[in-house]
């Protein structure tokens, strides 16, 4: 055990802290929810990705630095650390992505991987349908096979995004005969162009984050299937695990947000006694949550995987993150009812925004109740039924 | 010792639902968002034929001569419909307020209107300047340097802020203190204004029962029809678990706003403890719904588009006004310990 | 409303507070969970009797006043609040009473009631089986039909001071061709002599508060069955929602505690500050539990039944409960470990004791998951399956 | 950054783990709370024969010159197994002050034969006067006036206390503070001692988690056994997700005990903010995880017949001792607020 960083981790610390201090744009970008924040936002992805920052994971091939799992929390903590913009290509680099270095082939890596990580194609999710959520399993939508590809219909929703992306990844179902699990295929299709309409939906917090996906009969060559056609669901959950797991949610996030609370709680004269110790609280929760990853990251580097342990961590930030935000709130006392964008707003009412976003965790990427299921059947071994 | 309320105040309680269920519907809740406030002002137009809008002034000003025992229901009616308008600033405090203090002058051009309810009251008090509903109201009242002012609305100037609400509306306001607008002399102000933020808090703390209500029965009704795995949503039990714990919450908080309105109408020796109980348990049962039926309604409630949002806004704003629940449970401290 | 007490309340009140003055016993009696201290609390409770307060609602021909529902509530807050000895006549008075007075014959209440309430005979109840604890359906006990009577055969456990008691009351199968809530019937049966053995057993606290009772051939005559035979669910639903409503928790008994424990807060110097909130949310509960039942109270003197809103209730006390006492243990701290009889022990570690029997209230009489079950389903009314 | 602990550590964790599983059963504890101590006695025999008693002290010492990153998954095996009796005062408490602060006597008389494991030494620092495991200790290790005073058993006043965890046997101390037993006076008594509370409160820590670790097992193994309503509890939902969310509170205290044992051995500028956060996370942790366990086992988990209860009381004792959560939290904000 040695939890010191090592000469070249701290090497790598220091880079990447001075590339950000020199870069990070000044002031805050609009909201990379909305259509022109994106553009705004896809600057920036832009000169992450000429710097090689964007992806410091990948294969150097890929415009990556071969960072190790250490290296990588260690960027997060310096990137959010710095106040860098959000990630508006989060939704390629760290769902897609994974899935493509597991099952792709190396034209699709080719092909989707450096433009991706550039912000130069833009990719959203779609797995959830009006009628398939926790339940994914019982999605509706299809692709018919036609010469060289297949045909998509259906419907997707909650799309992250999608109102402004280029293209988008999720299951479809291949095999008619089939129901549940079987017979999906997971395909990448494009969210612009015949047979293809997306409706953007506005959010709690106003911003125009969900999209609506409409598919009749668009074409997809076979090239933008990934996997084995009918395997989709065997793809598909590497990348949800990812989703729920230390991809999504680095702790460089939350420690920055700690601070920001800290900072907060000092501006707050006669604060409530008790909300002093709710600051601490997250502050450790901050930290604990960081120890958490370290001790996981090296088990990942050890070779193990950390599968269902990915649901423990996704349940402990989501509601971590909701108490945070609330003992900002509780801080700003009736202030908290200004909103972004209303002149006596506190700190530009992002923590009201910040809260609304944080409702968001305990919901999206499987609920925190299937979670619960599955840390109690999978990691405890409790009976399904 | 008797609990309950009388048939009369129910059968008050009956009308003004139905008016609200109505009239005051969703849609007409999202118009105000909009800036359009013909539904909502048709709401008040309705109501005020009701008579309850001046039902605390004295028969003589053509009230009904009611108290907070009589008025709590219904405002925990307006919760549940999420009336955006100035009710509480209005029937609460604006119209005892001229009441009490109100010049002759006033008398004439003020009570007699507010108490028909054609007169919408937004109200201040000292170190306040924060108004909601800034887009209807008729006048303003203040507390100012211990005086009362009663300032018609185009001579206050305004400066728009926005709520996380968007039917709210706020304002900061500013004005002119000059003698035409000052109120009567020969009155207590400081109970005045006591009385007044005693009645908007309790007020407020039944509005927040009633958008509880209103939060959970959408709730309910979306978790019965909702199927996952091949059944309600409903059925799981960490949903019901939920539901059945925001539910105790919410009516353990109701009688609470209830004892204080009682308290309020008796001039109970307990009433200070009484309104903080109100508003302490109403903010946290209120908010605490709010995060479990946002949570059972999954991502369709995160979005505009559907109606839960704005019970949810109105919850996080009233939650906070008044005095949050940490606030009050401090001034209890103070009494008890 | 009124939230007045009238006159006669009043007075009722003050009698009572005037008696309790007067005749409560100095100094703390010995737990009426064990066998001496059981023997001084029955002692106390015909004195109580005697001076008609053992069951003040009940009709006079039984020994009691016929107090208004109201008039109970006031005698409970003057009797914790006088610190009176816990009533080990509670499942008599308070369970089976309740069950008589709706399905007894004259000649039970006749003969049960007095010696009951004056704690000559005392009464245990015997619901649970070793297999049928949540699910009582499920019980297997059985009651074979003979001449005059009946006899039963099986086990009980968990059984409250059975280890002290003259009699016991439960649901035996008299329909053996019948399963779940079909053909039980409800008996009342001594637990002395052939054919009965009771093994005490120790609770958390050191007492011996529970018992186990084991039945073989166990003779009890027609005159002690209550209700129709085969109908014994119905009777003791009664029963268990009274178990779970009113008749067990009286707001008295918790603004008592949380007097006591604003009295410990005044004491403990230095106590943390997120403590102080936690001492005013307790007396808050109190209080709010408190009105709570006032307005119950007052719907149930106009006719109305509570039924499944007395599972709010008993959802409420208990975890107020167990807030209050772990309250009391933090103010305490270190010193918490010191048991009762300790010398260095605070208030002579009754706290640590109440914390321990707090933790059963969540627990018995339908553990608080089957309560909140029973509010999902017939309060709000969503699905069972 | 590698936050793993090495085969070795994890082999010696095994040896101890499988004679505590072997020799310290349940009946061991329960002989301890019925006052017969063989049962354990024999145990830490055993445990003192693999050497880990003695680890912290230098091969010179006869000693292993291990750190706190070997001793913390030895803390938590013992919590796991809720060995009764002073290890964490004689291991991490004493054996290191008497190699520090032995006289040539002294050494003699005591420190060979405690890193021996013959000789269990408890422990009082300045202002503290109660010791746990009081059955069985042959010496005092304590802090009074600045002075570190060694005093055998047979010198020492004590009066019994009743712990509520019956096993803990605990007693107030009192002794003459007499030359014969004071400690060398060349050293940092004050250092000496703090480094000494840290060491205790990372191995409660440490033990904690074990305990929590343990009780959760029981609690799996009881809801997959234990069927009503025709199936096993444990498919129940609202069981399901109690138990995880007591796993997620473990298994996120787990680190940072282990976070803090690494700060100790390596001096670590953080740690004391590392030691405090330690215990703050383990004790809130096993508080909680002991509330579900009782909660899913029902009745029977309220029974002294069945093993919970000596698990949970060992927790509301060890929760509560070197400073609660609420203690450490406020440490914590002296530094970080």
């Amino acid at each position: 055990m040695d939890l010191n960083f090592t000469e070249s981790e701290r090497a790598f610390r220091n880079e990447c802290r001075g590339w950000l201090v020199a870069n990070v744009p000044q002031g805050v970008l609009p909201s990379g929810d909305t259509r022109d924040g994106f553009a705004r936002h896809l600057e920036w992805e832009n000169r992450l990705f000429d710097a090689r920052w964007a992806a410091v994971s990948w294969p150097r091939e890929y415009g990556g630095r071969e960072a190790t799992l250490v290296e990588w929390l260690i960027f997060e903590e310096e990137y959010y650390r710095a106040g860098a913009p959000s990630r508006v290509t989060q939704n390629g680099i760290f769902l897609l992505a994974p899935t493509l270095f597991e099952f792709g082939t190396d034209e699709q890596k080719e092909r989707i991987l450096r433009p991706m990580a550039r912000g130069d194609v833009t990719w959203g999710q779609a797995w959830s349908e009006p009628n398939a959520g926790s339940d994914l399993a019982s999605l509706k939508s299809t692709a018919r096979r036609v010469d060289g590809g297949w045909r998509l219909t259906g419907q997707k929703t909650w799309s992250t995004r999608a109102a402004f992306c280029d293209m988008a990844y999720g299951l479809f179902r291949t095999d008619p005969g089939e129901t549940r699990h079987r017979g999906l295929t997971y395909f990448m299709f494009p969210l612009k162009g015949d047979g293809v309409t997306v409706r953007g939906v506005d959010r709690l917090d106003g911003d125009e984050g969900f999209a609506e996906i409409f598919l009749e009969d668009l074409f997809v060559p076979d090239a933008d299937v990934i996997g084995e056609v009918d395997q989709g669901w065997r793809v598909a959950m590497q990348t949800t695990s990812s989703e729920r797991g230390l991809s999504l949610r680095s702790p460089g996030r939350f420690m920055a947000t700690a601070d920001r609370l800290i900072d907060l709680f000092g501006r707050s004269e006669g604060a409530d006694p008790t909300l002093r110790d709710q600051v601490v609280r997250t502050w450790m929760d901050a930290q604990a949550y960081r120890w958490f990853t370290f001790e996981t990251v090296t088990r990942m580097m050890d070779g193990d995987s950390i599968g269902a342990d990915s649901s423990m961590n996704k349940v402990f930030w989501s509601d971590m993150d909701v108490r945070t935000h609330e003992t900002a709130l509780a801080l700003i006392g009736e202030a908290l009812e200004f909103d972004e964008g209303s002149p006596s707003a506190v700190d530009g009412g992002h923590w009201m925004k910040g809260f609304q976003f944080s409702l968001a965790g305990p919901i999206y990427a499987g609920t925190n109740e299937i979670q619960r299921n599955i840390i109690a059947e999978r990691v405890l071994g409790l009976p399904r039924k | 010792m008797r609990f309950a309320f009388t048939d009369d105040q129910k059968m008050l309680r009956d009308t003004v639902r139905e008016v609200l269920q109505r009239e005051c519907t969703p849609d007409v809740v999202r118009q105000v968002w909009e800036g359009q406030g013909e539904g909502a002002a048709s709401v008040w137009g309705t109501l005020a034929e009701t008579g309850v809008i001046g039902m605390m002034a004295t028969e003589a000003s053509g009230g009904m001569s009611m108290t907070e025992v009589d008025s709590v229901l219904l405002f925990e009616e307006t919760g549940y419909a999420a009336l955006p308008g100035p009710l509480v600033d209005t029937l609460a405090v604006g119209v005892p307020l001229l009441e009490a203090a109100a010049t002759e002058s006033q008398r004439d051009r003020y009570l007699e209107a507010a108490v028909a309810g054609e007169l919408r009251v937004v109200a201040v008090a000292e170190g306040e300047d924060t108004v909601a509903y800034a887009i209807t109201p008729d006048v303003l009242v203040a507390q100012r340097a211990s005086q009362t002012y009663c300032v018609p609305w185009d001579e206050v100037a305004a400066t728009a802020e926005t709520s996380v609400d968007r039917a709210r509306h706020l304002a900061k306001v500013s004005f002119e203190a000059s003698d035409p607008h000052r109120m009567r002399n020969d009155v207590d102000h400081e109970a005045l204004w006591a009385l007044a933020k005693r009645r908007a808090t309790v007020a407020t703390s039944a509005q927040l029962v009633g958008l509880s209500r209103r939060m959970l029965d959408m709730s309910v009704a979306y978790v019965k029809d909702r199927e996952q795995f091949g059944k309600p949503i409903g059925a799981q039990q960490a949903v019901k678990h939920r539901l059945a714990d925001a539910l105790i919450q919410q009516e353990f908080a109701r009688p609470m706003a209830y004892r204080a309105a009682w308290s309020l109408a008796t001039e109970a020796p307990s009433v200070e403890v009484d309104v903080s109980m109100a508003k302490a348990y109403a903010s946290d049962a209120a908010k605490f719904v709010a995060r479990q039926a946002l949570q059972v309604h999954g991502a369709i409630g995160y979005t505009i588009e559907y109606d839960l949002h704005m019970w949810m806004k109105r919850v996080w704003a009233l939650a906070a006004s008044h005095g949050d629940a940490a606030h009050h449970r401090a001034l209890i401290a103070e009494h008890i310990l």
